[in-house]
């Protein structure tokens, strides 16, 4: 007979309690956000500087190293780079990413030494056919960036260059901040 | 428990049912055993109150082709005396048949039923030996180092055009 | 008489023989967590037996590690358990430390056990979220995603992803704690401990919902450790084990917490009220854990020096540490080239979907998805 | 209603000159058809808006907002959505059986509204039998029920068909021995016969008579909520456990005649909670204006049947589902033994107890009732300290 009559104050108090709990959730704010069009600012302003959106790349300041591409490990960045005869510099015919296919890992961005390939704080990437989810930057032929021996002067460069390298500082180094990233033994495949 | 101690005291009770003490240059030393008498060392280690490995924490297979082998792996472990061990069995890749532990370890039935379907290892005595993961019209056993995905599954193509 | 307990008989009188019926729950039934399948028999309402077909989320990830290289691995193994990645990541990471003997820096370890161990919250606060909605209360499980919205904000902040990590590096960690990460942390411990106990108010300690879970699905430790459960299910089960503790792997041996067990409270020890019961107090240790890492992460740099092309020595090798899910296994060969030669990942949730079969016998329908959700399967992780 | 038909067919009035017996049926199906689609229909759709919207306070959402106002017109968009949708009837389904099922549903539920008092003068019927009446009408929701569960040829949903059958057919047990003391104290089985057997007052409800009747109003409150398949009774459909129950196979409009039945019968819930135990439209006499004073009453009628609607909503956001077993231990086990009791004990205090004690008991029974709420909302501010909020957090209204 206790525990039958315990059951039903149990059972009554412990229901009495969580609609306590309810109720004071009538006096609290809601938490979700009514994405995308009554938010005070963009969501994309929002994310924090490490965020991994889309792929960009700043062919301004790309070298041209394929080192994302052999960071890459689900193939989806192609780039074609040759060595012109004449100039001795690198020249870019073709750096495509399928955004299709990349699972933002933010391995191809670290080892790029110009922070030239990056991600951005974009991630609306919904489209109706799968050739708009290939991105090609290259749209002509293209000189890679060659890093200058003092600071970088050009006016374009520059400002890209800086945001490049603040992306960079972001990665954890080896053996701490102060040391360069190995340099790449395997050179060109 | 060191490997070594637990190959010295198996040697001893099993004879030359227990082959040689596997050193290799990283990782972990494993007893091997000979795949006929991997059920008796099984259920010795279990219940020898010293041994006491009451938890086969892992199966694994790894197909050696290079050998012609299909190595069986057992990461043992016990709640008792919070020691640990490492059982290897090799068995020949083209009649890759060996005892089930299942009796031993209930565990043994879902990872020996994964080895079966991802690497072709037939346990003899299990209760329930269907393939695990793959569909049951699957033909081959993908974790063989000479496994070729095929071209098309019920005329699916499971290659997709690269955009690249 | 026992009035209070509300125990199943099931009593077949003599001539009265009903049908089985044959049920197909899954792959595409609200309830089992991704897409997990059984084929029930049941006798009525009360099943003889549920046959877990596991694989229709089979991505092959252990053959692709013998494709892709140690270093691009990484982000595959957040695929593994997309709750709770960072523990995979980890896995993935020591494993390959132990094959190459390499050292990790003091302040990488604190990393990976501040994040680790946020990830375990946010996977618990899953688990007991979808608990109570698979029970029929809807509330908790918004009120638990909430508080995880917060725990994937910090990690967002400290790795830039959500769900998919990818922080952990052989060697290291691939992001420092960002500015002000610790006074964040801190100040989410101390928002998120009362909200605990808001919660066990609103649905943990509710008669219903006790009720449902008392009793039901009893593990008793000897059949979870023969069926080599791991983690809050082996735990509940009433068997005192925490790799963190027993094994002890990175910084964990200094770090003081306790390594909560089954009691029983609401019915039998082993119960699934149990292993929900064990994922509140296992959060409760996490806030324990963090609140300590947070204070006395200690200077340096995050990131050992690894080779670019990472090649381990011939060998294998096992390591287990704690996930959200429990004891992970991560069995790794390595041939001595820049390709693993063979990988093997044993987790906790394949070995729990193993003991379904015996343990739902003489359940209820209603109760096969208490037990699914109680012993917190993910079903990527089983297929992996 | 009578006084209704006398005065539109006397003279000067609409229908002067049509004999009783022809106004009477024409009055009753006239006003009828006013209350299924002036107020059932819009009332169901309204409460799935407002339900939706609770719920998503409750759990930190927003809800939905965007169709009209504060998302009112939810329900219409859902509701036109619904119509327009493909009719799907399965291959293996029973045709017949399939499509009859929803209306059966439906026809069960707005039945009840026959008898269901608005106003002293507004009732469709005031039947002399009007608590059994209802009592038995909602019976053919089960039917039909089961009906859908059996012609889906759907496992789920014949899982469904049968809980829902044993639910229900069990909880008319402590569902109707709860309406025996209320039934004892008045007398009468008619609606309005048992409103007008209360006051206005709280201390003249019957929830505050005595102490049988105070339990009877939770045994009944919750027994009805178990026949109208609402959490934590909701196992006919449980979402988790059975994908939609008995309603796996429906589609389109035939699906929406189901809620429109869930929601709809919300409100005859509060509404026979309201008459028995409540005082129904009770009002003090203030005015001699019969109109004012018939709007006045049906407010406050609609107020306290709604009040209960909002409790369902709550309690459904509040509690988990019990087990089949369990559903059956809570009936057979509890409530039938506890309604038995109770009816007895009602009796007994009938004849014992003096009108002056009653009186006494009647009072302190009040003041009891309002220190349970003021407990209530001493723990609803304990939970809101103890959460630790800041000023920010806290946020009164209900519009967003």
């Amino acid at each position: 007979m206790a525990g039958y009559l315990g059951n039903i104050k149990e059972t009554v108090t412990s229901i009495f309690e969580g609609m306590s709990v309810t109720f004071s959730h009538f006096v609290r704010r809601p938490y979700t956000v009514q994405y995308p069009d009554r938010i005070p600012i963009p969501i994309q302003d929002t994310l924090p500087f490490r965020y991994r959106g889309i792929l960009e790349v700043d062919l301004e300041i790309c070298t041209g190293c394929l080192a994302c591409e052999r960071a890459c490990p689900i193939d989806c960045i192609v780039i074609e780079a040759v060595k012109d005869k004449q100039t001795k510099a690198m020249v870019l015919n073709r750096f495509d990413i399928d955004i299709a296919k990349c699972m933002y890992c933010g391995l191809c961005s670290e080892p790029c030494p110009t922070g030239s390939i990056h991600h951005t704080s974009q991630f609306e990437g919904a489209d109706y056919s799968l050739e708009s989810m290939l991105r090609r930057f290259v749209k002509a032929p293209v000189v890679a960036y060659k890093p200058k021996k003092g600071p970088e002067t050009d006016p374009v460069v520059g400002p890209l260059l800086d945001r490049g390298l603040r992306y960079l500082d972001d990665f954890a180094k080896p053996g701490g901040a102060s040391e360069a990233s190995e340099p790449d033994e395997a050179g060109a495949t | 428990m060191d490997a070594a101690a637990l190959h010295a005291s198996l040697r001893e009770r099993f004879g030359d049912a227990i082959l040689a003490l596997d050193e290799p240059a990283a990782g972990d030393r494993a007893v091997r055993v000979a795949p006929a008498a991997i059920l008796e060392v099984a259920r010795h280690c279990a219940s020898d109150p010293a041994l006491a490995f009451d938890c086969l924490s892992n199966q694994s297979g790894v197909d050696y082709p290079a050998r012609n082998e299909i190595e069986v792996v057992y990461h043992l472990f016990s709640y008792a005396t919070r020691h640990a061990a490492v059982l290897k069995v090799a068995v020949p890749r083209d009649n890759p048949v060996m005892p089930t532990v299942e009796s031993v370890w209930k565990t043994a039935i879902w990872q020996e039923r994964e080895i079966f379907d991802l690497l072709g290892v037939v346990f003899e005595g299990h209760p329930d030996l269907r393939r695990l993961l793959l569909p049951e019209d699957w033909v081959g056993h993908p974790l063989r180092k000479d496994f070729v995905e095929p071209t098309e599954y019920h005329g699916i193509s499971t290659k997709r055009e690269s955009m690249l | 008489m026992s009035l209070g307990g509300f125990d199943v008989q099931v009593v077949r009188e003599s001539g009265f023989a009903t049908e089985e019926m044959t049920l197909n729950m899954g792959p595409q039934h609200p309830s089992t967590h991704g897409v997990l399948r059984f084929v029930v028999r049941a006798d009525g309402e009360v099943m003889t037996e549920a046959v877990p077909d596991v694989g229709y989320l089979h991505r092959s990830i252990e053959k692709i590690a013998e494709k892709v290289g140690y270093h691009g691995f990484m982000p595959y193994t957040d695929r593994v358990d997309y709750v709770a990645a960072m523990p995979c990541n980890q896995g993935w990471a020591m494993v390959c430390e132990k094959l190459a003997g390499l050292e990790v820096p003091r302040r990488a370890e604190f990393c990976r056990v501040i994040a680790t161990e946020f990830n375990r919250i946010a996977s618990h606060l899953l688990a007991v979220g979808s608990m109570g909605m698979d029970i029929g209360a809807y509330t908790p499980f918004t009120h638990a995603l909430r508080e995880r919205e917060y725990i994937n904000d910090l990690l967002e902040e400290l790795c830039g992803a959500r769900l998919t990590f990818n922080y952990v590096r052989i060697g290291g960690v691939g992001w420092d704690l960002p500015p002000d990460f610790e006074r964040k942390g801190l100040a989410y411990i101390e928002r998120f401990e009362p909200l605990i106990d808001e919660y066990n108010s609103l649905i943990s300690f509710n008669k219903i919902y006790k009720e449902r879970l008392a009793g039901v699905a009893v593990i008793s430790a000897a059949d979870a450790i023969n069926y080599n459960l791991t983690g809050p299910n082996l735990r509940a089960s009433g068997v005192k084990f925490d790799v963190r503790r027993d094994l002890p792997y990175s910084i964990y041996p200094e770090l003081d917490f306790d390594v909560p067990v089954g009691t029983g409270e609401a019915g039998v020890v082993g119960d699934c009220f149990d292993r929900y019961m064990l994922r509140i107090r296992e959060m409760q240790e996490s806030c324990k854990i963090l609140r300590q890492c947070l204070r006395q992460v200690p200077p340096g740099s995050v990131l050992g020096k690894v080779p670019r092309k990472f090649k381990p020595p011939v060998g294998d090798a096992y390591v287990r540490l704690e996930s959200a899910r429990g004891d992970m296994g991560w069995y790794c060969v390595s041939d001595g080239t820049e390709y693993p030669y063979r990988v093997k990942i044993r987790t906790g949730s394949f070995t729990a979907t193993s003991i379904i079969e015996k343990v739902s016998r003489g359940l209820m329908i209603a109760d096969l998805i208490a037990v699914i959700a109680s012993l917190d399967l993910v079903a990527p992780e089983i297929d992996r | 209603m009578k006084e209704l038909v006398l005065s539109l067919i006397a003279d000067g009035g609409v229908l002067a000159g049509v004999p009783y017996a022809v106004a009477a049926p024409l009055v009753m199906l006239g006003f009828g058809a006013v209350v299924v689609f002036g107020f059932v229909l819009p009332i169901a759709g309204i409460t799935s808006w407002l339900e939706r919207r609770v719920w998503a306070r409750i759990q930190s959402r927003v809800g939905p907002n965007r169709v009209g106002p504060q998302g009112f017109l939810q329900w219409l968009a859902d509701g036109l959505k619904n119509l327009l949708k493909e009719d799907i009837i399965p291959s293996a389904a029973d045709r017949w059986l399939f499509s009859l099922a929803p209306y059966l549903v439906v026809a069960g539920f707005i039945a009840t509204f026959a008898a269901i008092p608005f106003a002293a003068p507004l009732i469709i019927a005031d039947l002399n039998i009007g608590i059994l009446y209802i009592t038995a009408v909602t019976g053919i929701v089960v039917v039909g029920v089961l009906m859908a569960g059996w012609a889906s040829n759907n496992k789920w949903s014949l899982l469904g068909g049968i809980r829902s059958a044993a639910q229900i057919i069990s909880y008319e047990i402590p569902a109707g021995l709860s309406v025996f003391p209320v039934v004892l104290l008045t007398g009468t089985l008619s609606m309005q016969g048992i409103i007008q057997a209360q006051g206005w007052a709280p201390w003249d409800w019957f929830l505050f008579h005595n102490p049988f009747t105070f339990v009877a109003f939770f045994l009944f409150f919750v027994a009805a909520l178990a026949e109208g398949n609402r959490t934590p009774f909701d196992i006919p459909e449980a979402e988790s456990e059975l994908v939609a129950g008995f309603c796996t196979e429906y589609s389109g409009m035939r699906y929406l005649l189901f809620f429109l039945e869930e929601w709809g019968n919300l409100y005859v819930i509060g509404a026979i909670v309201t008459t028995l135990f409540l005082g129904g439209w009770q009002v003090p006499a203030f005015t001699e204006n019969l109109l004012v004073l018939t709007l006045v009453q049906f407010g406050v009628f609609f107020l306290k049947a709604y009040f209960f609607v909002f409790l369902a909503m709550w309690i459904r956001a509040t509690l988990p589902r019990v087990r089949v077993d369990q559903l059956m231990t809570l009936c057979w086990k509890y409530m039938v033994p506890i309604a038995i009791v109770n009816m007895l004990g009602t009796a007994v205090w009938m004849i014992v107890v003096s009108e002056a004690l009653g009186r006494l008991v009647q009072i302190a029974m009040t003041i009891a009732g309002a220190a349970i709420v003021v407990l209530f909302f001493r723990r609803v501010r304990f939970h809101l300290r103890r959460a630790r909020l800041q000023p920010a957090d806290y946020y009164y209204s209900p519009i967003i």
